[in-house]
């Protein structure tokens, strides 16, 4: 294991800190309890958006605090969700007084660290709602079942959230947009290579030289199944089946594509995937009226992609082109 | 004699021993189905644990180092073991409240209320393959041991015994709740990592009681 | 090799047009030759600013291309730099009768090939003028060699002088203003892993897996020396220190950070890096007026990282503040 | 006999196999002191010289085969060595322009200007471990062999030979053009790529007028 770190324990705690450092036009950090908030944070008045969970997805979460977007950004050890008390701390740091819209990726972990924080704010007198995104079409649901987990999709249901409380939406509705999005959002995955965690020092799962893993996590677990590589264009195909079985399209519907980075993709391949999704949805006759290509929401350094359809409507499309100022995303201001 | 609360001290210091030997086991059975920090996860949090143990007065009570240890698991664990070990020890805690001794009765009472913490915040049934295919039978023997009259630290004994035999028998599951879900089939054949854990920190309970080794 | 591709030979073409597909309010690209150019060209009576070389690094140059930046980018095979037809054809595309600046990498094949592309579209009457850049401290200079590469300094130079042209600044004045850039900018970088060229399938080299390859250069060619693993602050201080011995720094004076990604280094490793790059000039009483950290000049799935320091006064700072749109540059608008 | 349209028609056929057959061999030189691609341009740009070769009027000079192979790899091989090449092939064109038949001494002249074309945009000398160590000591030989009254066909075979020497000793210095001279020390041991192919070319000139195999 070759990385660029210190003590692999400091990893969040620098990281975070370099974060800060980078972006003090739009953030502050605090370090002990770790988490990132917009720099003019609470505003008043305005919905409080924190999201959070384990590590090494970057940009996400802190990558999307600022105007338009998350107010806090509650990141955890690497692929381990943080606990209740720093969740708490950037709550009460973004609460405006309109309450706080928590955004959780559905996983156990997450929504159980997320459901303490919550029921602490709320016995110190805040409002808080929750939205679990499950994005991922590579798990089967189940009611009996730990459900399908948040992937990429996280990032729009961000996105426009936060374009609906910096419009001033209150709560519910902040936190019914996020539901809506969340409902219509479908992401599935390939990774080409596992991710090594800093303080694991071993690489995840292992894939042979021409061996693929479909159906992937964003915390190198292992996927769905494993296939033997095949040219970009048909493993797009795979993927956008998957996706559009579970949520199927009329022609003549939009739809807004992102196409994620697993964090170590060249970009060109991240191109070369769009490129066929944009031909491939054509020939169904769906408009692709809005695209995001590139890496927001990773695994470290694997490689691999995933493709994420949201089904838009004139609302979702006005929330997206809404002014964003985030280090990640960012357009309008 | 019942256990006290130099008892609920040596538990924790145990735990925190036997999750530190099998940091490793720990990691490597959650990455073959999850994401491969269980045992980073666990030793973290008991590490933490172990120089607040240094500070407690002679009269603290198995109530307060269980509430002491649960606060401090749910605050540095973290992921899906941190909140559920946390509840089960903050639930334990409740249920021998103010006990400065804890009879085998009580210690029956201990494991059903920690068992019935983790179901209550993780809603896994038996045969989901999680932890709590090694808390359930865990409980049923320690209650069939208090029954029969034994000291508690049979009870504790009979506790891990079977948790040992309850997480081995997750192997052949396909799992319903946690990460391993998502592996459907290809979950089988792997033992469930907080199955095993739990049977670690059952042995050490019942060694810090003078039974077995942890 | 596992990559997301189809066609070896394809790469360049289909990511190209799936960048095009991506941002169709950003630019037009031409499949045949290969270019991409700013949707709106050619802006009358502006300074036209063409880049282009090798593919392989993206974001640069295609996403560089936009409102403030560049009017073209011309990707040439992968690492390889473009022949002159499509750099002559995409200097025409942009040429708004004020004349077209060519910002070039300083290597042989580049500086050749931009070279007869300006002899070209001189013949044809635009008026060319080219600046090099070289902005790599890794490599010793002396008239009698090729002389230094340019790396991700590149950035900063399409950027300033982008904003200048897009101020109206006439072709000298948009050139000088690169090469005073240019002359105030030292890169150096360090590689942890090389890549590996679609086409050739194997690693540009290979490294053990406790060895990093200091001074690397952009295209997986071997760097200065081969040197164990150390932690991340340690490799940050050699950077710096290559750095600071060729453009000595006086305390009080600003300078601008680029900490850039090679390509598959995860983001958090990008900001520890920044974290003590930060530090460590402010123990110099160095003042990080601004900085960028990203993937901006990237060696395909490369895991490294480049430290870049451009000395700044507040003319460049005025225009590094300037309003920029491109792919991968955006703010002000 | 001199050397006719047809024979640079050979020529460029011969070095198009030349350059396919040892394709992996310049892409891996270039990969220890560059960056991997040589082979891969030069194949790029003699394939694409292929097609055209079969359009041609029978009456074709050998100057118009240099322009329209010069022409081809300036405006499909890119890197270094397609205007290199390219320039290399343009001068010689221009220098037996509206020749039928090459006599030895047109032939000198022909490596004279290529040569020359190439040190004029690459600038660089003998001992810069550069494709230039392998063109000197070709136009050297060539003209040498003319002056002996060899041949065209003896006058190029002299000059592959000399190419080749030229080319393995490159092997022992450091680079002061092209990527290798990034590499400062570390370029010593490694033939350079570009003075490697030259010789290929050469000796596919040569075998095409009936000397030696390509
Ligand atoms: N819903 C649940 N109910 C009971 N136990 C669970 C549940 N979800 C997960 N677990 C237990 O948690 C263990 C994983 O813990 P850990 O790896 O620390 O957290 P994470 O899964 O967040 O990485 C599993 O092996 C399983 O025993
Ligand atoms: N300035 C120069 N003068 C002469 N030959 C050069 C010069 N620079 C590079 N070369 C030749 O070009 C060869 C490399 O060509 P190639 O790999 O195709 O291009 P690139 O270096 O752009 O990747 C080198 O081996 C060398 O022989
Ligand atoms: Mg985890
Ligand atoms: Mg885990
Ligand atoms: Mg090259
Ligand atoms: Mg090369």
């Amino acid at each position: 294991m070759k990385k660029l770190i210190n003590d692999p324990k400091d990893v969040v705690v620098e990281a975070v800190a370099g974060f800060g450092a980078a972006h003090p036009d739009l953030v502050t950090v605090s370090l002990d309890p770790v988490f990132i908030a917009r720099a003019d944070a609470p505003v008043a008045g305005k919905v409080g958006i924190v999201s959070g969970g384990g590590s090494g997805h970057e940009p996400l979460h802190g990558g999307f605090v600022g105007f338009g977007m998350l107010d806090a950004a509650v990141p955890g050890p690497v692929f381990t969700s943080p606990t209740p008390d720093p969740i708490l701390a950037a709550t009460k740091a973004v609460d405006g007084g309109a309450g706080v819209l928590h955004i959780v990726k559905n996983y156990t972990g997450d929504v159980l660290n997320f459901e303490t924080a919550a029921d602490l704010a709320l016995a110190e007198g805040i409002e808080v709602r929750s939205v679990i995104v499950d994005d991922d079409v590579a798990v089967k649901d189940s009611l009996y079942t730990a459900g399908r987990r948040g992937v990429a999709g996280t990032v729009l249901v961000e996105k426009l959230a936060g374009a609906r409380a910096e419009a001033g939406g209150g709560l519910d509705e902040v936190a019914d947009l996020a539901t809506k999005v969340n409902e219509r959002t479908r992401t599935m995955g390939v990774a080409l290579t596992p991710c090594v965690v800093p303080h694991a020092g071993e690489p995840s799962f292992t894939l042979a030289d021409d061996e693929i893993e479909i159906g992937i996590g964003i915390h190198g677990e292992p996927g769905r199944e494993r296939i033997p590589l095949e040219p970009a264009d048909r493993i797009v195909d795979r993927l956008l089946a998957a996706i559009l079985e579970d949520l199927p399209y009329a022609p003549g519907e939009r739809t807004l594509v992102l196409v994620n980075g697993m964090g170590g993709t060249p970009q060109v391949e991240l191109f070369i995937v769009f490129r066929r999704v944009a031909e491939a949805l054509a020939e169904r006759g769906i408009e692709v009226a809005r695209s995001l290509v590139g890496n927001y929401t990773t695994s470290l350094e694997m490689q691999g992609v995933s493709i994420t359809l949201l089904k838009l409507d004139d609302e979702l499309i006005e929330l997206w082109d809404a002014p964003v100022q985030t280090a990640a995303l960012r357009w309008g201001r | 004699m019942g256990l006290d609360g130099a008892w609920a001290v040596a538990w924790m210091r145990a735990s925190a021993a036997v999750v530190a030997e099998h940091r490793v086991e720990l990691i490597t059975l959650d990455r073959d189905i999850g994401d491969g920090d269980h045992g980073e996860n666990l030793d973290r949090g008991f590490s933490a644990i172990l120089p607040k143990l240094d500070e407690q007065p002679l009269d603290v009570t198995p109530a307060d180092i269980l509430k002491l240890a649960a606060t401090t698991l749910i605050s540095t664990v973290g992921g899906a073991s941190g909140p559920l070990y946390g509840t089960a020890l903050l639930k334990a805690s409740i249920a021998v409240a103010g006990q400065e001794d804890l009879d085998a009765d009580a210690v029956v009472a201990l494991l059903t209320a920690a068992r019935d913490g983790i179901v209550l915040r993780g809603k896994a049934e038996v045969g989901d393959k999680t932890m709590v295919d090694a808390w359930t039978p865990a409980v049923d023997a320690a209650s069939a041991a208090a029954a029969a009259g034994e000291s508690p630290a049979r009870v504790l004994a009979a506790a891990a015994d079977a948790a040992w035999g309850g997480a081995a028998a997750t192997e052949p599951l396909v799992a319903r709740k946690g990460r391993a879900s998502y592996l459907g089939e290809r979950a089988i054949g792997h033992r469930d990592p907080g199955a095993q854990s739990t049977s670690y920190l059952l042995q050490a309970a019942a060694a810090a009681a003078g039974e077995g080794a942890a």
